[in-house]
């Protein structure tokens, strides 16, 4: 059973290729001339998977036009998707910063009940020390949770890497990240984003992540109205941003950045931050 | 003889005997506390008030793109994509730094707390609130001490 | 009286001028001492009480600024490497490292190198000794049959059945037992 | 593309599959493990401690306490082998044959002096100097193999390693550094970000200094008459034709040393080093300089 589907994945995945060489020559036979293709030489080559190719597209109108081709390195872009790494990152990134406040008072802390309601004897009736005690209404809580819970945890450093690359490898493979010339946008209306997005048939939430901290002000004026576009920079990319919207855009220089600063951990001593987190040393 | 029988047979008519049967079907309620007004409500599944509708909430969905949920996690890798001499840790500015990057059970963190606080005018500003957090440590120096397992006893 | 008027005394020389003495006393931090009333060639006086007071205390020293001298290869050579170097091609590697063949690029699978250029193969012992798992790790490319040909070598080798862990998408392979060294074939 | 390959066969299934989002991720199953719940008669409400008594109520001992007896461990006399342990100095070993594969791997560069500094910089030391170490022990294990020529500085070094260093036409130095400054060398660059003027390096402890001003062990304050006398005594005794390094192309390379009250290679105490400008300030005040030259 497992084989026969692995066996029609493959077929579908064989057929995949050559539709992306007819449209590859569709296009590059409209703009032979305008199209520039870069082989890069990196200062870590790839050493057995291939290089990812990816198209550039513009921003500067509705219809996508291609830009160039692209490559990205297989280290950063096509590595092993494991999407339990990818898991582990999510629920690092929402526990850590996680403080509960949630907060209840003992018996100690409610006011009053430091006098016996009733004599232990005599009565005929249950005998009680104290009316804040937990079996009484308006008593203190047992077990109850306490102000100030941190669920604070490092993932570890080369964990988190992993994280990255295994969601920007997912997303490229599921065709959900496109690179971009730049940002220039003709127009600061929110319908040119719209009808971009959905022209391009990206999915309603776009992530859109520049090198530099500053973005066109067409842009940022348009996505004022989008709460579900949004820019970061390379330096605030994360798993959980990835994930929750459906599409990232890089622009060219950001695609470089990230497979920078990546490649630049994967090859280099990194002793200092895969020691063990202390609280006094960050 | 025959004439007997067969005049027996048209006079005699078999005596029926009336044995009293009662079904569960045919079965009326039985009155018991007269006037007393039930108050649970027997007649189906839900309970129904009369007349007024039950408060029911107003159905508001989350808003899933709020800036806040949207920008979820942003600079959490710096350390890795940024120029790698800021910690992720160092970029959550709204928690209180007695509690930021504290990992450890109440005793642990309330005992930072309090080294924390002890410098700045919080004891005499909040003497109640001080009062408790060194009960409350006292507590816990107790019952940690008394109830923690050590690993020589046997359970 | 005169005891209260002594440790006055001592209070305002501590305040005037001790403090910064002793702060400053890593002369070595560039302090700024005048050289009239102390000397950054430190003197040890028999007693505290002996010691002169700091009169004038000189704001700065005089440096000279050299911008890019000559000296500063000797300050870029201290500094840590970026990334780890590649490995330039000798004539021969006395320590006995194997460097990575190109022809290997070709094979059904790959074992990349690590980040130091070594092997990624790797001894785990666990239980105060009692299991040895060695792994072999990075794999690349056709896994199943490289568990086939490790299972193989290692039967030819040591004439017994051993037995292997394949995690695909981990791309590793664990070989009960310790075989590292006949794994760095 | 092999059928097989790993990345490729996953990057494959994941283009036929929905899009991974926050929705849909999960562990691996199994993966997490729940706390068990207290199941059977007592349901968890006696917290696993037993019924009643010392396993509820107590902790016990700490190990080997006789409540109140001598305890066993106490009843022998105590027999100091290992007195004052914390406060000897201690030097981390690495073997020729692990400087011999960090000279292979470029790690360390053989055309420059190599000393403690370098050795960290490869990444393949490390140690502690406020954990009592003092540097480095150059061990023999890889002598017959070492074939490098090099001008080193160690702390610590056996005539072993000396024989195999000097075989190869290199020079070694025996060298005391006070921690102070082994932590300059340990993280050169955030002492030179901290912006303080480099200081002087301390002379020996007095158990130290009969070390490093022997001629034997090549100690740095040795007289270098006597140090080239040990070098030709050494080549007899182990059998080796002790190159002229006079007539060397490194010959300046190899004649490279510290002063005794010098931390860095070329850097002179007393002089602030700034990365930012790239520019270092030399104190041109007669007092510092005397103080430093002292």
């Amino acid at each position: 059973m497992t084989s026969l589907l692995i066996n029609a994945l493959r077929r579908i995945h064989l057929s995949l290729p050559t539709q992306t060489a007819v449209k590859c020559f569709s296009t590059s036979s409209y703009n032979s001339n305008t199209l520039d293709i870069t082989k890069k030489d990196w200062k870590f080559p790839p050493q057995y998977t291939k290089p990812r190719e990816v198209w550039i597209e513009n921003l500067d109108s509705i219809e996508e036009k291609k830009l160039g081709l692209f490559e990205l390195h297989p280290a950063v872009y096509a590595t092993v998707p494991r999407i339990d790494i990818i898991h582990q990152n999510v629920i690092w990134q929402r526990k850590f910063r996680w403080v509960s406040w949630a907060h209840t008072k003992t018996r100690a802390e409610v006011r009053g009940g430091g006098r016996k309601p009733w004599p232990q004897k005599g009565l005929g009736r249950a005998r009680h020390g104290s009316i804040r005690s937990p079996l009484w209404r308006g008593g203190g809580i047992a077990h109850g949770p306490r102000s100030g819970k941190s669920h604070f945890f490092m993932l570890p450093f080369h964990l988190r890497i992993h994280g990255l690359t295994s969601t920007l490898s997912a997303k490229l493979a599921q065709d959900d990240l496109h690179v971009v010339r730049d940002l220039n946008l003709p127009s600061d209306e929110p319908n040119y984003i719209i009808d971009l997005i959905e022209q391009r048939n990206w999915g309603p939430s776009v992530l859109i992540v520049d090198d530099t901290d500053i973005a066109p002000r067409n842009l940022t004026a348009a996505l004022d109205a989008l709460p579900h576009v949004n820019v970061m920079p390379v330096y605030g990319l994360n798993v959980y941003s990835m994930l929750k919207h459906d599409t990232l855009v890089l622009t060219q220089s950001a695609a470089e950045r990230i497979e920078e600063r990546i490649l630049c951990h994967l090859h280099s001593n990194t002793r200092k931050q895969q020691a063990a987190f202390k609280l006094d040393q960050v | 003889m025959e004439r007997i029988t067969s005049l027996l047979k048209v006079l005699w008519r078999p005596s029926t005997n009336f044995v009293r049967t009662r079904y569960h079907s045919e079965k009326t309620r039985i009155i018991k506390r007269y006037g007393y007004e039930e108050k649970l409500w027997s007649g189906g599944l839900m309970p129904r008030s009369l007349g007024k509708r039950l408060p029911m909430p107003e159905y508001r969905p989350l808003n899933p793109w709020t800036e806040r949920r949207a920008l979820f996690g942003q600079n959490d890798y710096i350390d890795i994509l940024g120029s790698g001499e800021l910690h992720p840790l160092r970029t959550l500015y709204t928690i209180p730094s007695w509690i930021k990057g504290v990992s450890g059970n109440e005793y642990q963190i309330l005992l930072r707390k309090k080294k924390m606080f002890a410098k700045t005018g919080s004891p005499q500003v909040r003497p109640t609130k001080w009062k408790e957090l060194e009960k409350r440590l006292g507590f816990l120096y107790r019952r940690l001490n008394r109830k923690t397992k050590t690993g020589f006893s046997s359970t | 009286m005169a005891t209260v008027w002594r440790s006055q005394c001592t209070f305002t020389r501590i305040l005037s001028g001790k403090t910064c003495r002793i702060l400053n006393n890593a002369a070595d931090l560039g302090s700024k001492l005048s050289p009239t009333s102390q000397s950054v060639t430190s003197r040890k006086y028999s007693n505290y009480a002996h010691s002169p007071l700091v009169k004038h205390i000189k704001e700065q020293y005089e440096f000279e600024v050299v911008k890019k001298p000559p000296e500063w290869t000797y300050v870029q050579r201290l500094l840590p490497f970026d990334t780890i170097p590649q490995v330039t091609p000798k004539e021969s590697y006395p320590s006995g490292w194997i460097p990575p063949k190109d022809e290997a690029k070709n094979l059904p699978f790959f074992i990349e190198r690590t980040r130091n250029h070594e092997l990624p193969i790797y001894l785990d012992i666990t239980f105060r000794g009692m299991r040895k798992v060695s792994a072999i790790r990075k794999i690349e490319g056709d896994i199943w049959l490289m568990n086939d040909e490790v299972k193989e070598y290692l039967k030819n080798k040591y004439c017994r059945y051993v037995e292997t862990r394949v995690h695909e998408l981990g791309g590793f392979i664990e070989v009960k037992g310790d075989f590292v060294n006949a794994l760095r074939w | 593309m092999g059928s097989r390959q790993i990345t490729e066969k996953s990057l494959a299934m994941l283009r036929s599959l929905p899009r991974i989002s926050l929705a849909n991720l999960r562990d691996n199953p199994g993966a997490k493990k729940n706390t068990k719940r207290g199941r059977g008669q007592h349901g968890g409400d006696k917290h696993g401690a037993g019924n009643k008594g010392s396993g509820q109520r107590m902790n016990y001992m700490r190990l080997g306490y006789e409540t109140g007896n001598n305890p066993f461990y106490l009843r022998m006399p105590h027999e100091p082998y290992y007195k004052g342990h914390h406060l000897r100095r201690q030097y981390p070993p690495l073997s020729l044959h692990a400087l011999q594969s960090l000279i292979d791997k470029n790690c360390v560069d053989v055309t420059i002096p190599i000393d403690i500094s370098t050795l960290v910089k490869s990444g393949f030391y490390n140690f502690f100097p406020d954990q009592k170490h003092f540097g480095v022990n150059l061990t023999d294990e890889g002598a017959d193999i070492f074939a490098a020529k090099i001008n080193i500085e160690v702390q610590w070094a056996s005539e072993q390693v000396i024989a195999a260093v000097e075989r190869n036409g290199g020079v070694i130095t025996t060298a005391y550094y006070d921690p102070h400054s082994l932590f300059l060398l340990k993280d050169p660059k955030k002492f030179f970000q901290s912006g303080q003027a480099i200081p002087r390096r301390m002379i020996p402890p007095p158990d130290a200094i009969e070390y490093y001003t022997s001629a034997e062990n090549r100690g740095y304050l040795a007289d270098p008459e006597k140090i080239s006398q040990e070098r030709l005594k050494l080549s007899q005794k182990y059998g080796y034709t002790l190159p002229n390094l006079e007539n060397e192309p490194q010959y300046t390379m190899l004649c490279e040393r510290k002063d005794p009250r010098q931390i860095f290679y070329g850097l002179e105490p007393g002089w602030v080093v700034n990365l930012k400008d790239e520019c270092i300030l030399k104190p041109k005040d007669k007092e510092l300089q005397d103080f430093y030259a002292s």
